[in-house]
C-alpha cells in the first residue's frame, strides 16, 4: 500500500531558481537563504520518497487567461520545465506516477472534489524551485530522484479555494494514496508563500509574526489555521501571501499529529519571506 | 453589481478578481504572449501593429505604449501577466516593485534588506489617508 | 434579486440539429419527435426567461483530451457554435450574462466546488441543440431569445462527478443566482441522456423503464435518485446514458417541491431515446 | 494496478476511464484533429505521413488504416473521438454502430425503430456468455 510519510512546507520564488542556475548560491545575499536548506536536503536524501505529490500553482504560464482551473491534476507521463520568458530553467525532465496519479485523479472525483486532469502540461518555477530547493542541484540531462505527481491551485485569480476545502482535498488525496496497491514512499509538497506582494503601491509588505504563527500552528492547529479567511491572507501576507492557503492541502493529507523537525525563515528573497517546514508523521 | 467586498480597503493593493479578469482579459493575454521569443520579437521590432493583434481598450493599450505598470493593474491587469512585458523589457519583479512603489531599485531593495515593508500602518485604507498617502 | 423559475430537462442529440438544420423535422421519421418540442416552444415563450443556465457535456469538441475538467463555467462574453467535423451549426452566436457568470463562479468557489473558469470556448450540439428544441428555428443572423450561461461538465471520461455531488451544485448555483442583485428570471437547463450507447457491441441499448422512472422520481424522490450509483447508469441506460447526472445539477436547483408541467418520451432518434420534461418551481 | 472494477462485467461495452485515457491518448487526439478540414485534408491526401505526427503504437496505428472501429476502442479509443474519424470517412453515429455491432446498418437501423435493444440479457457478461455471445 502507498502511503505519505511526511509534509514539506517551501517557498518557491523564482529568484532561489535563479541563483541556483547562475552558481550564485553563496554570495552574501542568498548564503543565509540556502544554509538553511542543507539539512532540508540531507533529510530528504534519507526520506528517499518514490513519489513526490507536488502542490503548487501555475504563474500564468501554462494556463492563460482563457482557461482557469481551480485544481489541476497533472496525469501525463512527463512534464517540461516551462520558459517563463528567460528560457526553461536548466533542470531535469520531471516524470509522473501515470498510473499512480490516474488513480488518484478517479478516487478524487468519486471523492467529491471536481478537480481537472491534465494529460499536458509545461511547469514553471512553482514546480520546480521546490524540487531544487529539497533535491540540489540537478542539470538538465540529469533525472529528479522521485517520480512526480503536480497538482496545480489556482491562487493567482480570487477567489482560490478556500483553506478549508484546501484541508479536505489534503485529507482526499491521502485516502486516494492509501488505496493505491503499490508500496510506496510518498512525501506532499505544499509550496508558495510566506508573506509577500508583489504588486502596486503596498509591493515589498513582509509579515514575519504573521508567518512565524502560520508556521507555528501548522504543527499545534493545523484545523482552525485552515479555517482562515482569504481576506486575513490579503491584509497581513500580502495580495500575493494568499498562496499559502495551498499550504493546507500538505497539511490535511498529514496525520492530525505530527512531528516538527526542520524550520527554515529568511527575510528577503527578491521581494518575498521564505519559509520552510518539514513535518513527519509520528511512526506507526 | 457594485457590491461591496472585503477587501476594498486594503491600501495599495488591487485584487484580481472575476470583475478585474474580465476587464483585463485582451491586456493579459497580450502580456502572456510576451512568454514566447517569437512573439517578443515581432512586438518589439513594431510594437502598435502587433497590439493590433489584442482587442484591448484604447486606455489599456495606450498603458501598454506608455509601460504604465500601475495603469495596466488599474485596467484589469494582474502583476503574473503584466511582469511577462516588463521581462521583455529586462526589467526583473524587484525593479517592478521599486517602479510601481514609487520609491525606486535602491530604496527598494533597502527596504527588502531590512526585512521587508511592515504590515503596522499598511492594513486598512484609513490607516494611509491619516498618512497621506494615497 | 435573481431567480430560478423552473427547469428543463432535454437530451442533446446531435441528429435532433440535423434534422432541424436540413429541414427534415416534418418526415415520418421526426414528425413524431418534434411534435412533443410544441408545447415545450410555447412554454418556452411565456415562461420567457431573461438568462438560461445551460448544464451541458462538451464531445471532445472544445476539449481535446489534454484537458478535462469536471465541471467548467463559460464565462467569456459570447461563445460560437463549433466545428464538429461537418461545419458549424447554422445558428446565432450564444451570447453570455458575463456579470453574472463571473458572480456565479466567484459564488461556486467560495461554496467550494472546484470549477474551472473558461474565458474563451466554442459550444457544440451538446449545448445548441437544447437551444434549438426550446427556442425553435433561428438563423445564424437571428440572436437567441436569452442570455446562455454555459455549464460544460465531464461525462465523457469516467468517472463523471457524481450524482450527489451535481445535486449539490444545483444547490449551490441557486444559491449564486438568489445573491445576484439585478432582477432576473433565469430557467436552468440539465441536458443530455436518455438512454443509449453509442459504441461497441451492445451499441443501441435503449430502457424505456429506466427512464420513464428517472423521470417520475425527478418529481417524486429528486434527493434518491441522485444517489444512484455510476455503474448502474451504464449497465441500464448504456454507456452514454450517465450524461442523464446531470439532469441532478437542474434538478438541485429547483424547489424541493415542483410541478412537472410537460413531458415527452420518444425512441428513437438515431441511437437514442429522447425525454424531456418541464418542472416549475410552485408560485409563492 | 489490476483493480477489478464494478462495470467489468457489462457485456459489449467499453468503459472509457483513466486506463483507457492513458493508453489512447495520442490515438485519440489524432481523432481529434480530423474535427477540422484542414487536418482532413492533410491526412486523407497521405494517411500514414499524416499519422506519423501522433506517436500512437503500431497496433493503434494500423487500427485506425484498417478502420478497425471495434479494435480502436480496445486500444483506449472513445467513441466520441473515433466517431471524428467516421465523419470524415462519411460515416455517420448510427452506421457506425451498424458497423461495431456487427449487424449491419439495416439491421440495426430496424432495432431502433422497433424500440431498440432491450435491456433484458444484456445486462451482465454472463447473460451474454449463456447466449454464446462474445
Ligand atoms: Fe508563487
Ligand atoms: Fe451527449
Amino acid at each position: 500500500m502507498a502511503r505519505i510519510t511526511a509534509g514539506v512546507g517551501c517557498s518557491h520564488v523564482p529568484a532561489i531558481g535563479v541563483a541556483m542556475d547562475t552558481g550564485n548560491t553563496k554570495d552574501a545575499y542568498w548564503e543565509p537563504c540556502f544554509d538553511g536548506f542543507e539539512k532540508s536536503r540531507e533529510w530528504m536524501k534519507k526520506a528517499n520518497p518514490d513519489v513526490v505529490f507536488l502542490v503548487y500553482n501555475d504563474h500564468c504560464t501554462a494556463f492563460d487567461a482563457s482557461c482557469i482551473p481551480t485544481f489541476a491534476l497533472g496525469c501525463a507521463a512527463e512534464f517540461h520545465p516551462a520558459d517563463e520568458g528567460w528560457g526553461p530553467r536548466p533542470v531535469p525532465v520531471v516524470k509522473n506516477h501515470q498510473k499512480m496519479s490516474s488513480h488518484i485523479a478517479q478516487s478524487l472525483i468519486l471523492d467529491e472534489f471536481d478537480i481537472t486532469i491534465m494529460n499536458e502540461m509545461e511547469v514553471d518555477h512553482g514546480l520546480t524551485v521546490p524540487l531544487s530547493v529539497m533535491f540540489g542541484e540537478h542539470g538538465v540531462d540529469d533525472e529528479w530522484p522521485a517520480l512526480v505527481i503536480p497538482l496545480c491551485v489556482n491562487v493567482v485569480q480570487y477567489p482560490p479555494p478556500t483553506g478549508n476545502r484546501c484541508f479536505n482535498l489534503g485529507k482526499a488525496i491521502r485516502r486516494a494514496i492509501e488505496s493505491y496497491e503499490e508500496d510506496l514512499n510518498v512525501v506532499i509538497f505544499g509550496t508558495g508563500g510566506m508573506s509577500h506582494q508583489l504588486q502596486y503601491k503596498r509591493a515589498g509588505l513582509i509579515n514575519q509574526d504573521f508567518d512565524t504563527d502560520f508556521l507555528n500552528r501548522l504543527t499545534t492547529d493545523p484545523v482552525g489555521l485552515s479555517k482562515m479567511p482569504h481576506v486575513e491572507y490579503l491584509r497581513e501576507a500580502g495580495s500575493e501571501g494568499v498562496e499559502m492557503v495551498m499550504w493546507h492541502i500538505m497539511r490535511g493529507a498529514l496525520d492530525d499529529e505530527v512531528t516538527e523537525v526542520h524550520r527554515h525563515y529568511h527575510v528577503p528573497a527578491s521581494n518575498t519571506a521564505v519559509g520552510h517546514i518539514i513535518l513527519e508523521n509520528k511512526k506507526s | 453589481m457594485g457590491t461591496r467586498k472585503d477587501y476594498d480597503d486594503i491600501p495599495g493593493t488591487y485584487v484580481f478578481d472575476a470583475d478585474a479578469s474580465r476587464e483585463g482579459y485582451h491586456l493579459n493575454q497580450f502580456c502572456i504572449s510576451m512568454r514566447l521569443q517569437k512573439n517578443r520579437d515581432e512586438f518589439n521590432s513594431d510594437e502598435a501593429a502587433y497590439l493590433d493583434k489584442f482587442p484591448m481598450t484604447a486606455e489599456q493599450r495606450q498603458a501598454v505604449l506608455d509601460r504604465d505598470w500601475n495603469g495596466m493593474l488599474a485596467l484589469g491587469g494582474n502583476i503574473y501577466y503584466t511582469s511577462k512585458l516588463a521581462a521583455n523589457d529586462g526589467i526583473n519583479f524587484q525593479q517592478l516593485a521599486g517602479i510601481m512603489t514609487g520609491m525606486g531599485q535602491e530604496k527598494y531593495r533597502k527596504m527588502m534588506l531590512d526585512g521587508g515593508r511592515s504590515p503596522e500602518g499598511n492594513r486598512y485604507q484609513s490607516e494611509w489617508d491619516e498618512k497621506g498617502e494615497s
